[in-house]
C-alpha cells in the first residue's frame, strides 16, 4: 500500500476508462456514475496521502522505482515530494468535481468520460514522474484526449481551438523531447552516472555541459534551458505562447476548462521547478530576472488588461475573460519562483493550488450560466442577484477570491509571491502589486454588469433557474477550501516548505559562482 | 509590553459578529422566512453586543495593568509562517485598540439597534444585518490585528463590506457605480499599503537585525531602517510615503477621496458606521499605530500633514456649496478626517485619536439624524425641499443641533476641544501656514452645518403636501441611540480637556504607553502652557462664530443673498465649488479612460499588433515553398495557422500518392526496399547509412509524387492496357 | 556425391521448380497446385535441417490447412461469378528490373558475409526444445499468438458477414 | 569447387530462400488477381521460414529460429484466413477481385 499508493492514485482512472469501454453506450448514467466513481479512489487516497505525507524531509516519498525498458535505462520511477503533492491532491480532488460538471454532455458520452479519465490518469502521471522520459510520456498522453475533448465535445469553433493548442504544445514538446535525450546522452558519457533518465541523477550531468558560447553568445546548457523554457512557457502560458488559451477556453466544455485551468496549467510551472530548477541550476538563476520575473510581470499586467478589455469589446465573453485572469494570476507565479526566496517560492506553489480552486470555480461559475442561457455575453444578463440569489453568493465568493480579498485563499498567495519578489525585483512587484486594481475593475464590472441592476425584460424569457443540487455539489467543496486556506493555509504549505526551501537552496548554491548582470540588477 | 499578557477571550470580539455574519448570510433568508424579521436583529444585535461585553471586559482587564504593560495577546491560529515572515491570526489590546474596540463595537452597536427601525421595510434586512455584523468583525479585525498583513484582512475586508453597502440597493445602476467606485479607489490605497509593508519587511531585513510584521517587534526594531535605502530615497520614508497612500484611499483624503461622497448612496446607517464613524477612520488608526515609522521620516510627516490640512480645505469649500443632506456630511467627513490627518502629520497622534473618538460621536449622531431626516421626507434629500421640521421632530432636532455645535467647534462641546487641540499642536509644531488653513476650514465648518440646520429644520416647508402629512417623528428604537450618540458628542471632549484649560488630558494620559516612543509634540508631558494657546483658542472659537453667524443671516434671518457670495469672482468659484472641482470629470477623463485604453490596446496588440512580425515568419515558411501570401490576420495565430497549412498543404500533395491501387503501393514499397538496399552498396563506406536512408527515403517520395501527379502515364507505362491504348 | 547434397539438390530443384510455376503459370489453379510442390519441397528442406518438428508443422499446416483453404476460395469465386480463373500478370519489365536489384543485391550478401557457423549443427529431436522454450521464455508470445488467431477467426467471420457488405457495396 | 557445391552449407539454404524469396516477390508485383497475390505472399513467409530453420541448425545452437518459425507458420494460417476473407469480401463489392478494379482507396 505505501509505496503502490501512487501507481494506484495513476492508473486507477485507466481501470475506469476500460471499465466504460465495456458499457453500452445506451446507459448514459451508469457510465456517468462509473466515471464518478473511478475518480474517486483517487480522491481518498489522496486524502491518505496527505496524511501520511512526511512534511520534514525534502526526500521523495512513496517511491516505486521498477525497470522499464531496460536496454535504455528507463524506469517506472514514481514519487512525490513538497513540490508535487499539492498537484497531484488538486489533481485528485479536482477530477470528481470535473466528472459532475460534465454531467451534462449529449453526445457520445461514452467517449467523453473514457477520454477523461484516460487525461485524469496522464496528469496525475506528469505529477508523479520523477523519469524523465516517463515524465514525457505522460505530457504526451495528456494532449490526445485533451485535443479530442476539445475538438469533439467543444463548442462552434472547436477545432481550430483544438489544433492550436495542439500545434503549440507539440512545439514545446519537440524541444523538451530533444533537451532530454541532450541530457541522456552526456550522462552517458560521464563516469558514475551512465545512460539515464532519472530525474534524481541528471542534476549532476549539468555541471559536466560545455560553458563556451555556443549560439548567439548562449552557452548549450543555457540554450537547453531556454527550449524547456519554450516548453513550459506554452503550458503556463506565458506571453506570447498563450494564444491558444483563450481560444482553446472559449470553446471547450466546461469541465475540460476547469481542468485545462485548474490543472494543465500548473503544469507549465511545476515543470520549470521539476526540470530547469534542479537540472540547470545556474542557468536558473541567469534567466530568472528576464524570462521568469519580467515575464512574470508582464503576464500579471497584459492578462488583466486583456481581460479588462473584454468588458467592454467585442465578443464580451466571460469565458474570455476568465480566460485572460488565468494569463494574470499565472504571472503572480512565476514572479514569485523567481524571486529564489522562502517567501516566492513557497507563495507561487500555493498560488498554483490556490489558482487551481479558484480558476476552477469560475469556470464552473460560467459553465452553470452557459448551461441556462447558451450564452456568455457578461453585457447579455443584468440583475442575475435577483434572479439567482444563492448562485449569486457563490460567485461572490468566487470572484473575490479571484481577487485576491484577503481572508481568502489566492490573497495568502499572491501576498507571499510579491512579498518574496520585492526582495529580489522591485518594479517588476510594483507592477505586480498595482494590477490589483485592474483586476478589481474587470471582475467588479463584470458582477455590476452580470449580476447587479434590474433584471432585463428581454432576458425574462429565458427562465434561469436558480443554481441546482449537482452545481452546489461541486462548488461548495471549491468553496470551503478557497476560504480555509485563507485562514489556514499551513495545511499547504506545510507540505511545500521544505522542499522548496531545499530547491531554493540549490539554485542559491549554484548561483554563487555566476554573478547576475547589469540588467538584471536594474530590475531588483 | 515585551511581555504581553496572554488572554484567550480577545478572540470572540472578533468571532462574535463574525458568527453572526455568517448565520444571517447563510440561513439569513430561511430565519427571515421562519421567525420574521425580529429573529435577524435578534442573531446580529446580540453578537455585536457580546462583543461589546468582551470589549469592555479587555479594557477594564487594560485598566488594572500598569500603563507600561497594557498589552494583552490573543493568538488563535498560525497563520503564515514562511521564512522571516513570522505572523499568526492573533489579536492584542493595547490602550491605542483598547480605545477603538470600544468605538467600533459600542457605536457598532447603537447603529445596529438604530437600523432595525431604520431598514424594518426592506426585503433584504437579513443581507444589510449579515453585511452589518461581518463590517464589524472585519473593523475589529483591523483594529485588534497583531500585525501588519493581518491587519490588512481587516482592511480589505472593511472594503469589501463597504463595496456590499453601497450597493446595498443594488437595482439602482448609480449605487452599484458607487460601490464599484469606492472598491477600485480603495484598491489603489491597498497596493500602496502592500508595497509599504513590503519596503518594511525587506529593508529591516537587509538591516540585518531581523524583521517582522508584528507590531510589537516593529516597535523595536524599527529604527534600523534608518540608513536603509530603496531606489536612492531613504526606506523609511517610502514605507511612511506608501503606507500613507493606503490612507488616503481608507480615510478619503487628496487624492483619493472621491469615493466617499459617493459612498452616501449607501443606506444611512451605514454612512453612519461605515463611512464616517469607524471604517473610514481606519487611516488614522494604521498611522497611528505605526506612528514610529512615521516618526522617522519628517519628510513623511511633511507630506501627511499638508494633504491633511488640503484636504480640510478643500472638502470643507466643496462643503459650502452642496444642497444634498448626505452629501454635506460627506464633505464635512473627508475635512475632519482632514484633520485627523493633519494631526498625524504634525506628530500629535493623540489629538488625532481624540479627535477621532469625538468625531465618531457627532457624526455618527449627525448621519443617524439625517437619516431620521430623510425616513420621515419619504427618502427625500434635497435639502431645498426640507424645511421646519423642528417641531415634528423635536428629539431628531435637538441631537442633531448638538452633534452640529459639536463639530463647529463650540465649547465646551466635544469637537472644540479635539479640534483645537490638533489646531493648537499644528501652530506650536512650527506650521504657522497648515494652522492657517485648518483655521480657515474650521470656520466653514461651522458655517455649512449650521447652514444645514437652517435650511432641515427652521423656516417654511418646502415639501409636497403628501410629504407633509407623513411627516413624522422616528419610533423610539432610532431615536434612543441618537440620544446616546447625542450625549457622547455633549461630554466626550472632556476627556481631552488640555491642562490650559485646567483639565488633565485624561485620553493622552491613556494613550501615552502607546506614542511614547514617538517625538510628537502631543506628548501631554511636553505640554507648556503658553499665552498664545488661549489667543488661539479664542480665535477659532470666533471664526466659528462667524460662521455660524453667516449661516444665520443667510438661511435663517434671510436678510443675506446667496446669490451675494456665489456671484463672486462671475460665479467661476462657486461653479467650481459647487461642481466639486471638476475632479471626478478629471480622473474619469485620466485614470479611467487611460486604463481602458491600455487595455484596449492590449488586446489589440493580442489580435493585430504583431502583425509585422508574424508575416515575416509567414514569409519564411513560405520559402519552404506552401504559405508564400499566407499572411494571417492574427500575429501569434498566423504562426500558428501557417503551421497547420503548411502540414495541409504537404499531405495535400501526398494524398495522390494514394492512388488506391494495390500495384503501385507494391511496387513503391519493394521499390523503395531495393533502392535503400542499393545505395549503400554502391556507396562509398565512408557515407553515413543514416544518410543514405534518408536520401533513399527522399527519393522514393520524389519518385512516388512524381509518379502520382503522372499516374495516367503510369498506368499507360506499365499496364498492358495502357499498352493498348497507346497503340 | 553425397547422399545429403543429392537429397538437398533434389528438394531444391523440387521448391524451386514448383515456385517458379506458381510465379509464372497463367493459370491460377495451376499456380495454386503448384505451391503444393514448393510447401512439400520446404518440408524437405527442414527435414534436412534436422528440424522435425517443423516441417510436420508445415506439412499439416500449410498443405493441409492453407492451402486447401486457398484452393477452395479460387473454386469458390470461380463459381459464384463464372468469371474467368485467370492469372494474368502486369508490368513484368520493372518487375524484373527491382527484381534483378533486390536478389543480385541479396545474394552478394549472403556469398560474401562472414556467417556464424557452429562446428557441429546439432542433430536431436526437436520437439521437447521447441516445447520447454514455448512454455518457458516465450510463454507470452505464446499466449498472444492464441489471442490473434482468436481474433483472426472472428475477424474473418465478422469481414465475411453479409450485413457489412450493404454499405460498402453503396460506396 | 567440388566442396563448395557439395558440402551442403548455411549458404545453400540461403539461395534457395533466396531465389524462393524472390519468385514470390515476382509474383505479388505482377499478379492483377487477388488470390495470385496471397499465393506470392505464402512463397515469401516459406522462404523466411527456411531462413529461420537453416540459421537456427547452423548459427545459434537453440531452438529459437524454430519457434519462430511456428510463428510465422501461425501467422500465415492467420493472414490466409483474413486475407481470403476480404478477397470474398471484395469479390462480392466489386465482382471482380482484379486489384486494378479495386482502387475506392484513392486519395
Amino acid at each position: 500500500m505505501e509505496s503502490s499508493i501512487l501507481t494506484l492514485m495513476i492508473f486507477f482512472p485507466l481501470a475506469g476508462m476500460v471499465a466504460v469501454f465495456c458499457l453500452p453506450s445506451q446507459a448514459k448514467d451508469l457510465i456517468r456514475w462509473t466515471a464518478f466513481a473511478f475518480t474517486l479512489p483517487a480522491f481518498f487516497l489522496g486524502i491518505w496521502l496527505y496524511q501520511n505525507f512526511d512534511t520534514t524531509t525534502t526526500a521523495l516519498q512513496f517511491v516505486v522505482n521498477v525497470p522499464w525498458i531496460e536496454s535504455f535505462n528507463i524506469r517506472y520511477f514514481v514519487g512525490v515530494d513538497g513540490v508535487s503533492i499539492s498537484m497531484v491532491l488538486l489533481t485528485a480532488f479536482l477530477c470528481p468535481i470535473c466528472i459532475l460538471a460534465s454531467w451534462n454532455i449529449e453526445r457520445a458520452e461514452k467517449g467523453y468520460f473514457a477520454l477523461f479519465l484516460l487525461l485524469d490518469t496522464a496528469m496525475t502521471g506528469v505529477f508523479c514522474a520523477m523519469d524523465f522520459f516517463l515524465f514525457f510520456i505522460f505530457w504526451e498522453l495528456m494532449l490526445l484526449p485533451m485535443y479530442f475533448l476539445i475538438g469533439i465535445w467543444g463548442g462552434p469553433r472547436r477545432e481550430y481551438a483544438a489544433i492550436k493548442f495542439f500545434l503549440y504544445t507539440m512545439l514545446g514538446s519537440a524541444l523538451m523531447l530533444v533537451c532530454m535525450l541532450v541530457f541522456y546522452f552526456q550522462a552517458g558519457a560521464i563516469e558514475g552516472v551512465g545512460y539515464t533518465f532519472d530525474l534524481t541523477q541528471l542534476p549532476a550531468v549539468a555541471q559536466h555541459f560545455q560553458t563556451e558560447p555556443l549560439l548567439f553568445g548562449f552557452s548549450l546548457p543555457q540554450i537547453m534551458w531556454l527550449a524547456l523554457f519554450i516548453n513550459f512557457a506554452v503550458k503556463i502560458p506565458a506571453f506570447p505562447f498563450h494564444t491558444w488559451l483563450p481560444d482553446a477556453h472559449v470553446e471547450a466544455p466546461t469541465a475540460i476548462s476547469v481542468i485545462l485551468a485548474g490543472v494543465l496549467l500548473k503544469m507549465g510551472t511545476y515543470g520549470i521547478l521539476r526540470v530547469n530548477y534542479p537540472l540547470l541550476p545556474a542557468e536558473t538563476f541567469f534567466f530568472a530576472p528576464y524570462c521568469l520575473a519580467a515575464l512574470g510581470a508582464w503576464n500579471i499586467v497584459y492578462g488583466a488588461f486583456c481581460a479588462l478589455s473584454q468588458c467592454f469589446t467585442e465578443p464580451k465573453d466571460l469565458k474570455k475573460l476568465v480566460a485572460y485572469s488565468s494569463i494574470s494570476h499565472m504571472g503572480y507565479v512565476m514572479l514569485g519562483m523567481a524571486s529564489f526566496t522562502p517567501q516566492g517560492i513557497n507563495g507561487a506553489v500555493l498560488q498554483m493550488f490556490n489558482h487551481g480552486t479558484i480558476t476552477a470555480m469560475l469556470f464552473l461559475i460560467v459553465g452553470v450560466i452557459y448551461d441556462r442561457a447558451h450564452h456568455r455575453r457578461i453585457d447579455g444578463f443584468g440583475g442575475l442577484a435577483s434572479v439567482m440569489p444563492v448562485y449569486t453568493g457563490v460567485m461572490g465568493l468566487a470572484f473575490f477570491a479571484a481577487m485576491g480579498l484577503p481572508g481568502l485563499s489566492a490573497f495568502i498567495s499572491e501576498v507571499l509571491c510579491l512579498l518574496g519578489a520585492w526582495h529580489a525585483y522591485k518594479i517588476p512587484t510594483l507592477l505586480g502589486a498595482l494590477t490589483v486594481i485592474i483586476t478589481a475593475s474587470y471582475l467588479l464590472w463584470t458582477i455590476q454588469q452580470m449580476f447587479l441592476g434590474q433584471p432585463r425584460e428581454e432576458y425574462a424569457d429565458m427562465h434561469l433557474s436558480e443554481i441546482n443540487t449537482r452545481e452546489l455539489c461541486m462548488l461548495v467543496p471549491l468553496g470551503a477550501i478557497v476560504v480555509i486556506l485563507g485562514f489556514y493555509p499551513h495545511a499547504v504549505l506545510d507540505l511545500l516548505d521544505v522542499s522548496l526551501q531545499g530547491l531554493n537552496e540549490v539554485v542559491l548554491s549554484a548561483s554563487t559562482s555566476s554573478s547576475p548582470d547589469a540588467a538584471a540588477v536594474a530590475l531588483r | 509590553m515585551d511581555h504581553p499578557l496572554l488572554v484567550s477571550y480577545l478572540r470572540w470580539i472578533v468571532l462574535f459578529p463574525l458568527l453572526g455574519a455568517v448565520i444571517n448570510g447563510v440561513f439569513g433568508a430561511k430565519i427571515q422566512e421562519r421567525f420574521g424579521k425580529n429573529g435577524i436583529s435578534v442573531v446580529a444585535c446580540t453578537a455585536v453586543g457580546l462583543a461589546f461585553i468582551f470589549a469592555l471586559r479587555a479594557f477594564f482587564q487594560l485598566t488594572s495593568l500598569v500603563p507600561e504593560e497594557r498589552y494583552l495577546l490573543d493568538t488563535l491560529l498560525r497563520w503564515i509562517h514562511i521564512g522571516a515572515l513570522q505572523v499568526d491570526i492573533a489579536f492584542a489590546v493595547d490602550p491605542l485598540s483598547g480605545l477603538m474596540i470600544l468605538i467600533v463595537t459600542g457605536i457598532g452597536g447603537l447603529i445596529h439597534l438604530y437600523s432595525i427601525g431604520y431598514m424594518h421595510d426592506d426585503e433584504a434586512y437579513w443581507r444589510f444585518f449579515a453585511y452589518l455584523n461581518l463590517f464589524t468583525a472585519a473593523m475589529l479585525t483591523l483594529v485588534l490585528a497583531d500585525n501588519l498583513v493581518l491587519m490588512f484582512v481587516g482592511w480589505e475586508g472593511v472594503g469589501l463590506c463597504s463595496y456590499g453597502l453601497i450597493g446595498f440597493w443594488y437595482k439602482e445602476q448609480a449605487n452599484t457605480t458607487a460601490g464599484n467606485k469606492a472598491f477600485i479607489v480603495n484598491r489603489i490605497g491597498d497596493a500602496g499599503f502592500t508595497l509599504g509593508i513590503f519596503i518594511i519587511f525587506w529593508s529591516l531585513f537587509e538591516a540585518g537585525h531581523g524583521t517582522t510584521a508584528v507590531f510589537r517587534d516593529l516597535g523595536h526594531l524599527i529604527h534600523h531602517l534608518e540608513g536603509q535605502m530603496v531606489w536612492g530615497v531613504p526606506a523609511a520614508t517610502l514605507a511612511a510615503l506608501c503606507l500613507f497612500v493606503g490612507a488616503t484611499g481608507k480615510s478619503a483624503q487628496i487624492p483619493l477621496y472621491v469615493w466617499l461622497p459617493d459612498a452616501m448612496a449607501g443606506p444611512t446607517p451605514v454612512s453612519a458606521l461605515i463611512h464616517a464613524a469607524t471604517m473610514v477612520t481606519a487611516g488614522v488608526y494604521m498611522m497611528a499605530r505605526m506612528h514610529f515609522l512615521f516618526s522617522l521620516s519628517p519628510v513623511a510627516l511633511g507630506v501627511v500633514a499638508t494633504v491633511g490640512a488640503l484636504t480640510a480645505l478643500v472638502a470643507a469649500t466643496i462643503g459650502l456649496a452642496q444642497f444634498d443632506i448626505k452629501k454635506v456630511l460627506a464633505y464635512s467627513t473627508v475635512s475632519q478626517l482632514g484633520y485627523m490627518v493633519l494631526g498625524v502629520g504634525v506628530g500629535a497622534y493623540g489629538a488625532a485619536v481624540f479627535h477621532l473618538m469625538t468625531h465618531a460621536f457627532f457624526k455618527a449622531c449627525l448621519f443617524l439624524g439625517s437619516g431620521s431626516v430623510i425616513h420621515a421626507m419619504g427618502d427625500e434629500q434635497d435639502m431645498r425641499k426640507m424645511g421646519g421640521l423642528r417641531e415634528k421632530m423635536p428629539l431628531t432636532f435637538w441631537t442633531f443641533l448638538i452633534s452640529t455645535i459639536a463639530i463647529a467647534g463650540i465649547p465646551p462641546l466635544a469637537g472644540f476641544f479635539s479640534k483645537d487641540e490638533i489646531l493648537w499642536l499644528t501652530f506650536s509644531g512650527g506650521h504657522p501656514f497648515l494652522w492657517l488653513i485648518g483655521f480657515a476650514a474650521a470656520g466653514m465648518t461651522a458655517f455649512y452645518m449650521f447652514r444645514q440646520v437652517f435650511m432641515v429644520f427652521f423656516g417654511e416647508n418646502r415639501a409636497d403636501e403628501h410629504t407633509k402629512e407623513h411627516l413624522h417623528e422616528s419610533p423610539p428604537v432610532m431615536t434612543y441611540p441618537l440620544i446616546v450618540l447625542a450625549v457622547g458628542a455633549l461630554f466626550a471632549g472632556f476627556l481631552g480637556v488640555p491642562p490650559a484649560l485646567g483639565g488633565s488630558n485624561i485620553l493622552e494620559h491613556w494613550l501615552e504607553p502607546v506614542f511614547a516612543g514617538g517625538h510628537g509634540g502631543g506628548h501631554a508631558a511636553h505640554h507648556h502652557v503658553e499665552v498664545i494657546e488661549y489667543v488661539l483658542m479664542v480665535a477659532s472659537v470666533g471664526i466659528a462664530a462667524v460662521g455660524i453667524f453667516l449661516a444665520y443671516l443667510i438661511y435663517y434671518r434671510q436678510s443675506l443673498s446667496a446669490e451675494t457670495f456665489t456671484a463672486v469672482g462671475g460665479g467661476v468659484p462657486y461653479q467650481a465649488v459647487f461642481n466639486k472641482y471638476y475632479v471626478d470629470e478629471f480622473y474619469h477623463a485620466t485614470a479611467v479612460r487611460g486604463s481602458l485604453v491600455v487595455s484596449w490596446l492590449c488586446s489589440a496588440f493580442d489580435r493585430n499588433v504583431i502583425d509585422f512580425i508574424v508575416n515575416g515568419v509567414a514569409k519564411v515558411t513560405g520559402l519552404v515553398g506552401w504559405a508564400v501570401g499566407r499572411f494571417d490576420h492574427y500575429i501569434i495565430d498566423g504562426l500558428v495557422n501557417g503551421l497547420a497549412d503548411v502540414t495541409f498543404g504537404i499531405g495535400n500533395r501526398l494524398r495522390q500518392i494514394q492512388t488506391g491501387n494495390l500495384s503501385i503501393y507494391l511496387y513503391v514499397i519493394v521499390g523503395a526496399i531495393a533502392v535503400s538496399q542499393f545505395l549503400p552498396r554502391v556507396g562509398a563506406d565512408t557515407l553515413l547509412p543514416v544518410v543514405m536512408v534518408f536520401l533513399s527515403l527522399v527519393i522514393v517520395v520524389g519518385i512516388a509524387l512524381w509518379l502520382s501527379t503522372r499516374r495516367i502515364q503510369w498506368r499507360l507505362m506499365f499496364t498492358k492496357e495502357g499498352v493498348s491504348e497507346l497503340r | 556425391m553425397p547422399l545429403e547434397a543429392l537429397v538437398f539438390y533434389l528438394l531444391a530443384a523440387l521448391t524451386i521448380g514448383s515456385a517458379l510455376i506458381v510465379a509464372l503459370s497463367h493459370n491460377l489453379v495451376y499456380s495454386a497446385f503448384a505451391l503444393l510442390g514448393t510447401f512439400m519441397g520446404v518440408a524437405g528442406l527442414y527435414a534436412l535441417l534436422a528440424a522435425d518438428f517443423v516441417a510436420v508443422i508445415q506439412v499439416m499446416l500449410y498443405i493441409g490447412g492453407i492451402l486447401v483453404l486457398i484452393l477452395f476460395a479460387v473454386m469458390l469465386t470461380h463459381r459464384i461469378a463464372d468469371v474467368d480463373v485467370s492469372n494474368r500478370t502486369v508490368g513484368r519489365i520493372p518487375a524484373v528490373l527491382i527484381l534483378g536489384v533486390v536478389g543480385t543485391v541479396m545474394g552478394v550478401c549472403i556469398g560474401t558475409a562472414e556467417w556464424v557457423q557452429h562446428a557441429e549443427p546439432m542433430v536431436e529431436p526437436t520437439t521437447f526444445g521447441i516445447g520447454e522454450a514455448f512454455l518457458g521464455p516465450y510463454i507470452l508470445p505464446f499466449e498472444l499468438a492464441s489471442v490473434v488467431l482468436l481474433v483472426a477467426l472472428i475477424g474473418a467471420v465478422v469481414v465475411s458477414r453479409k450485413e457489412l457488405r450493404g454499405p460498402m457495396a453503396d460506396g | 569447387m567440388d566442396g563448395l557445391l557439395l558440402d551442403i552449407g548455411l549458404r545453400h539454404f540461403l539461395f534457395v530462400s533466396l531465389i524462393v524469396f524472390v519468385l514470390g516477390l515476382y509474383c505479388v508485383l505482377t499478379r492483377k488477381n487477388a488470390i495470385g497475390i496471397l499465393l506470392g505472399v505464402e512463397l515469401i513467409l516459406n522462404s523466411a521460414n527456411i531462413n529461420y530453420i537453416a540459421f537456427s541448425h547452423f548459427s545459434s545452437g537453440n531452438y529459437d529460429g524454430q519457434v519462430f518459425a511456428i510463428f510465422v507458420i501461425m501467422l500465415a494460417a492467420a493472414e490466409a484466413v483474413i486475407g481470403l476473407a476480404i478477397v470474398l469480401g471484395i469479390y462480392q463489392n466489386f465482382s471482380s477481385i482484379d486489384i486494378e478494379a479495386v482502387d475506392s482507396l484513392q486519395g
